[in-house]
């Protein structure tokens, strides 16, 4: 047989393999760039903050003067949020994923709320902040409390909550759905009993990151006016709140005027990435672990 | 030991008070009304909750002059013949409160090492287009051939008010000149820029030290330096010197124990707190008046 | 119905189970709601939209009787508080479009070349290490990004560029950048392992290296999925606010100097929120004008990168 | 073609003598099926008898698992599924009957066992509980007989409470059929139920059907012809959503009327 | 077994006589292959002969395309792979040769056509293209005999510039036939490339590789065993990641000597 092309010189392709190996070098180091900016920005907040975490600061109450200033009371008004949350979110978000995903005929209501869905979950969360402002805030007269901010924050995370789970629930073999129709199960037994237990810890996963983001976000919360300065502890839905990322806003504007306050906003940062990073991690490892078995 | 001290206190005067005291306005104010919420916080109510924020003197107002406004608007001016006028038609009742004085201050950076004293005059050269100054050496030709970077609190506040009526006399500022909302930022800018200059209250400057230099300023009678001592209504920087108050909304007062009962404890410690925010303090008589006033309020 | 305790025969069992089905329960009945019931619930996803562009609209109409749509939308001068305001969005549009520019030249090449070592270099355990960490780095509030960019990354500039202002838009612009990759490289990369194996395969199977089969077919492939997750970055990087509202100051300078201070839209709502958000003036009418650009600007990238992800999947 | 008896070297199976000619289980009558655009059975005339194994043959794509799922309507699982024409389950519409009810008459095992993640006594037990069986004595009785029935439970009637996940293939499959025989049904459609496992759990299956078919309908799809000749009275080829040809088993490999039948079953395509 | 001459009733394709014996070109020793804990292939030894078509037979699951992904090392694909044992290609150590130039003598044909979603003249100049050829006469001519090589020119001689996706499925399969010819092999790796094509394009490629096997070695993967008697020479019979027989291919089907190949070719399970 004629070869007419020759077509791999052995230089022609040590040259295309070091190309090969150069771009690998290039494309991991775009991908360790995450990493290591995830290093230095923990470094860099560790080291500002570390000197300031105390038992003291953790358990203690706002104080303008920095070494009396505690963030009890940003902690429980972040639990008293998520307490709005978490319901709430759960359960519209994963009601309207069963809908969407195993009750809505396919038809141009479906595709129109899947799209007002994916475009929500695009919309800026100041936007947000701005529907809570003029419909919880204002309109019912809630003021800037813990109800208002809340469901201000479900609204905003609703779309990601939604999606996550209409995700899992196609994540589901068919065939575990198929094998309970097969066997007479009513739609709603199929759901109830194979379906949802299979995709839990999936929507779980979800909801875990879309709570993160939750408890992560100040804009929206700025433009309802949520107070950072609030010494008294609230307690419960309906008591004026201020929350972690707050808190770190109102410190880093003024750490111009108050050096101090910049440690007290590091040190506000770590306890916030300390818990996101637990919360996401849970996340993560669900999500590994049931990964594997699917 | 602390608890016993309140709990005698407050069963010898009020019984124990709860419900929250919204506070807005000024600014310049703000860091020695915070001072007394906390203090008033932790001392005196437990379980009030006391909500400081600092939206400016006149952003305050429109939040003050509405229906379940707020029950204090902090001022570093007195209230406007516009804003009286509204309180009137929205039928609520305003007190002024005078708390202290404050000294309006000019800032530049620490490394600028060229002004030792500006005039009232070169400062409206600065601020306003007609002075037809943008470089330091158009002040001065020794003084370096740099943009002036000129900055201020913008038209929310009260110290933006003062100075565009008071020492500007109302002549429009430059559009070049950086305005902000935060005092904060304002801080952090002139800090940062060696040819940068910057006006607001003397409180600002006072915990800044280390950060800015404060202008000496001429009225004529040589340079005055801005400090708890000149600044007075009869001291040497009384052409700065203005006095700071705060709105209370009567209404609020006679409905709301706790706003009234706030509203004395400021008036009582004010005095106290003024030095280490950076105010002077105002003769005792006043604040008196005005805690006999109080006291009437809440035995009609 | 036979007793319980007795052994049931088939035919026993069957007519048990074929009684049962007949019968009118409480649950069937109970079962024919449900599907209502989370209806409602899916619909209020429509009535959130519904009311964020509502709201929206009707403030806004009532700023436009103040302010001259022209004037608003061609305006380069923004002095909202002044005794003679101007409301020109442009120096906000500037600021806007300046950091988010900033934010995808740092994050678009970036975030692609991570996506491709990922997608196709990386090992699976090198994979179940990096791509937590990029999840990590997208979970981290912007709130503390904008505290590492006014704190660190600003100072640390100024080492290089003496000029640079202490709120500045290059900065913010930058971590906002950094902000975005884990959304680039991540969305690309499903992209990426979207395209099917057997198109790897078929490039491997003639002899092409890792890049040559990653540059002329998995890229090419996956180019419209890649396109989509910039839009998307992009439309991130519009709406971003604590960043910007904390690290690039509130100049509403119509320039283009990275050096100096600029202001987004978002914190130009989070300015006036802040300081005056009484009701009624003109000033708190132009929060909702702007903010309903913004809603507009990102809902159109938003579209965009929805549209050309869906010609992405029409393919495979 | 007369060499065909070599398809099928163990007819051991078959029960080759009827007495009386059974009746019609299933009958479907101009049956038209879509998915979306494609027409993916067209006009199915076919009659299926009462305790005969039926098996459907044909090449990829040519409608076998549209037809089965058909019968008992899992096909309707998929929205963009429309139907035409008729079908009859004993005598009734069957297109227009209470789904839930024609499943638990009509029972399905598929191509990959699909147990439930949940322990080999719940999966059996998941259709009577389904079906309103609460009490533990009957569950009991009907998981044993069932898994009996599947020729399982010998195999795991000492770990009924361990998850169905630790059966080999041939096993879960098994246990799929006893979960379809826990609700007595009358029918049973399986879609190349041995497809996926390994000689000796095909043998087992394949046993198994034989035993069956004395209680219960039986219509499997096979795309193995040997499969098909072994344990089927009847036969169904089918092509490109047509029924090419419907016949006894014997007469569609020995003497298949069709060219295209006997290409097929010689292997000539597919 | 005396009648299994019925499985290729169309044996006008095999070239039945050889006048010289033909050179090894793979030679697999010890071979061994592990996707992390599963053992996929077991101690293959294996010699395919140059210029002939070797078929490899087996039930799902059996190692079958392992063996074939071996021999280009595409299996490697997969990180978790392990191979132990040696594995010869032209008398060289293929386990240890530069991938790209031991893929770019030996093609491969995959199950499901896999062409690029590029113009179908970019498809084809793919290969030449990575390994320098730039000039456009030349790339054009390569091209032309190329779809020639594969029976495609005529019918696409008109659009080669139109997408490659908008051929039907044998025209695509044959398209990818005509990729890896394009960079001249000298063997063709072939994995059930018709098992998802209709009789007429089944017919088309397995008359192509009729064609083809004067200058190229061929291994095909099948499951249609028919298929395999018709056009191979030799057939492996692998089963359970071990190979039962490897033999002259009339005589795997006339006279197997494993009773399980026996079974296997007779339908009895698989
Ligand atoms: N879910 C579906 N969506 C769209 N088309 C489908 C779907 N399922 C099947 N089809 C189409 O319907 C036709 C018949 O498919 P069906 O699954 O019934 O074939 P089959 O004979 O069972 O094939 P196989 O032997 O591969 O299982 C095919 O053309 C197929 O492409
Ligand atoms: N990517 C993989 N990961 C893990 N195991 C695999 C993988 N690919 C194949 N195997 C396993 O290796 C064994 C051999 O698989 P292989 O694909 O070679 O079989 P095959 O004979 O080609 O089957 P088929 O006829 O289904 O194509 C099987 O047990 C299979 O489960
Ligand atoms: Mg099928
Ligand atoms: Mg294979
Ligand atoms: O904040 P001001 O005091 O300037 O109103």
């Amino acid at each position: 047989m004629q070869k007419p092309l020759q077509v791999s010189s052995q230089s022609r392709i040590r040259f295309r393999l070091l190309k090969d190996r150069f771009a690998k070098l290039a494309f991991a180091s775009a991908a360790l760039f995450g990493l290591l900016i995830l290093i230095i920005l923990f470094i860099r907040i560790t080291s500002e903050g570390a000197s300031s975490l105390s038992l003291d600061f953790l358990t203690g109450r706002f104080s303008t003067s920095p070494e009396k200033a505690g963030i009890m009371g940003a902690i429980l008004g972040t639990f008293w949020l998520l307490a709005v949350v978490v319901p709430v979110t759960m359960i519209v978000g994963i009601g309207s994923a069963i809908y969407l995903e195993l009750y809505a005929k396919n038809g141009k209501l479906k595709a129109f709320t899947q799209t007002n869905i994916g475009n929500l979950a695009g919309i800026p969360s100041i936007v947000y902040g701005i529907l809570g402002l003029t419909v919880f805030v204002r309109a019912l007269k809630f003021g800037g409390v813990v109800l208002a901010g809340g469901l201000t924050l479900s609204l905003l995370i609703l779309p990601i909550v939604i999606v996550a789970a209409q995700e899992s629930l196609r994540s589901v073999p068919e065939q575990l759905g198929d094998a309970s129709d097969a066997l007479g199960a009513s739609k709603w037994q199929t759901i109830q009993s194979v379906i949802l237990p299979v995709a839990f810890p999936s929507i779980m996963t979800g909801a875990i990151l879309a709570l993160s983001r939750a408890i992560g976000e100040t804009a929206p919360l700025v433009v309802l006016g949520i107070p950072a300065l609030l010494i008294p502890f609230p307690g419960g839905i309906f008591d004026r709140f201020t929350v972690l990322p707050m808190q770190i806003y109102y410190w880093t504007l003024d750490s111009a005027l108050v050096a101090e306050y910049a440690q007290l906003a590091a040190a506000t940062s770590i306890v916030l990435l300390v818990s996101l990073f637990i919360l996401n991690g849970s996340a993560i490892f669900l999500r590994n672990k049931y990964s594997i078995q699917s | 030991q602390e608890k016993e001290e309140s709990g005698t206190a407050s069963a010898n005067e009020t019984s124990s008070l709860e419900g929250s005291v919204l506070v807005d306005g000024s600014g310049t104010v703000y860091p020695l009304m915070a001072k007394l919420a906390e203090t008033y916080m932790i001392e005196e109510q437990e379980d009030v909750s006391v909500e400081v924020s600092r939206a400016g003197t006149s952003a305050g107002f429109k939040k003050f002059l509405v229906k379940d406004g707020t029950d204090f608007n902090d001022a570093s001016r007195t209230i406007k013949e516009e804003e009286t006028q509204t309180a009137k038609d929205e039928g609520i009742e305003v007190k002024e409160l005078k708390l202290a004085l404050d000294g309006l201050t000019f800032v530049v950076n620490k490394e600028n090492d060229w002004v030792d004293e500006l005039t009232p005059e070169q400062l409206i050269q600065i601020f306003t287009a007609d002075g037809e100054v943008t470089q330091w050496s158009d002040l001065d030709p020794a003084w370096p051939k740099e943009e002036i970077k000129a900055m201020g609190p913008n038209e929310n506040h009260g110290t933006y008010e003062f100075f565009y009526e008071k020492v500007l006399e109302e002549q429009d500022l430059k559009t070049s000149v950086n305005l902000q909302q935060d005092y904060s930022t304002l801080v952090s800018l002139v800090a940062d820029d060696q040819y940068g200059i910057a006006f607001f209250g003397f409180g600002y400057y006072a915990g800044n030290q280390e950060k800015l230099q404060a202008v000496p300023v001429d009225f004529g009678e040589g340079p005055v330096e801005p400090s708890l001592e000149t600044i007075a209504e009869d001291g040497d920087y009384a052409a700065f010197t203005r006095p700071v108050f705060t709105y209370l909304n009567v209404g609020h007062a006679k409905e709301k124990p706790q706003v009234l009962d706030y509203a004395k404890y400021i008036l009582k410690n004010a005095n106290k707190m003024a030095g280490e925010t950076g105010f002077a303090p105002i003769p005792e008589t006043e604040s008196q008046e005005n805690l006999n006033y109080l006291e009437e309020l809440g035995n009609e | 119905m036979p007793p319980a305790s007795q052994v049931s025969s088939s035919s026993e069992i069957r007519a048990l189970i074929r009684h049962n089905q007949s019968q009118k329960t409480f649950r069937k009945s109970l079962e024919s709601w449900i599907p209502r019931v989370l209806f409602l619930l899916a619909f209020l996803s429509v009535l959130t939209t519904v009311g964020i562009v509502v709201i929206l609209l009707t403030e806004t109409i009532e700023f436009f009787k103040a302010v001259p749509l022209i004037d608003f939308f061609t305006g380069t001068v923004l002095k909202p508080l002044s005794q003679t305001p101007a409301f020109g969005i442009l120096p906000l549009v500037m600021g806007t479009l300046v950091s988010s520019g900033i934010a995808l030249l740092v994050a678009g090449p970036i975030g692609l070349m991570a996506a491709i070592y990922l997608s196709e270099y990386a090992s699976r355990r090198v994979r179940s290490v990096l791509k937590p960490a990029l999840e990590l780095l997208a979970g981290i509030p912007t709130i503390v990004y904008g505290f590492f960019a006014f704190t660190f990354v600003t100072p640390l500039l100024r080492e290089w560029v003496p000029s640079l202002e202490a709120t500045n838009i290059l900065s913010p612009g930058l971590v906002m950048g950094i902000m975005i990759i884990p959304m680039i490289a991540s969305l690309s990369e499903d992209a990426m392992r979207a395209v099917p194996e057997v198109m790897r395969e078929g490039s491997a199977a003639l002899g092409s290296t890792k890049l040559e089969t990653s540059l002329n077919v998995v890229v090419p492939a996956a180019l419209s999925g890649i396109i989509a997750s910039f839009v998307l970055g992009i439309s991130r990087a519009l709406g971003e606010t604590m960043i910007v509202a904390i690290a690039s100051g509130s100049s509403k300078n119509f320039s283009f100097d990275l050096t100096e201070s600029m202001q987004t839209m978002t914190a130009y709502i989070v300015e006036v929120t802040s300081g005056d958000a009484a009701a009624g003036s003109t000033v708190y009418y132009s929060l909702y004008a702007v903010a309903m650009t913004l809603f507009a600007l990102t809902l159109i990238m938003n579209l965009i990168a929805g549209k050309i992800a869906r010609k992405f999947r029409e393919v495979y | 073609m007369t060499t065909l008896t070599n398809y099928r070297p163990t007819t051991r199976l078959r029960v080759v003598a009827r007495t009386e000619s059974p009746a019609a289980i299933f009958k479907t009558e101009e049956l038209n099926v879509w998915y979306g655009k494609t027409h993916a059975l067209k006009n199915i005339n076919l009659t299926i008898l009462e305790n005969e194994v039926t098996a459907i043959i044909g090449p990829s794509g040519c409608g076998k698992s549209t037809y089965l799922k058909t019968l008992n309507r899992m096909v309707e699982t998929n929205p963009a599924v429309r139907i035409s024409g008729t079908a009859q389950f004993k005598g009734t519409d069957l297109l227009n009957a209470t789904v839930e009810r024609l499943r638990s008459e009509v029972g399905m095992v598929f191509q990959k066992p699909n147990p439930f993640p949940k322990s080999i006594y719940d999966n059996v037990a998941y259709g009577p509980r389904l079906h309103g069986i609460r009490k533990k004595a009957i569950l009991n009785e009907i998981v044993e007989n069932s898994l009996k029935k599947a020729a399982l439970w010998d195999e795991v009637k000492d770990r009924l409470s361990s998850s169905a996940f630790g059966l080999s293939g041939g096993q879960q499959q098994r246990l799929c059929i006893a979960r379809s025989l826990a609700i007595e049904p009358t029918v049973l459609l399986m879609d190349e139920p041995t497809s996926a496992l390994d000689p000796v759990s095909t043998n087992k299956v394949e046993e198994l059907m034989n035993e069956l078919k004395k209680d219960v309908t039986i219509v499997i799809v096979t795309h193995n012809m040997q499969q098909a000749a072994r344990i089927s009275d009847r036969t169904a080829f089918f092509l490109h959503g047509e029924v090419v040809e419907y016949a006894q088993t014997e007469s569609i490999f020995k003497q298949p009327s069709s060219q295209l039948t006997d290409d097929y079953v010689n292997g000539r395509f597919g």
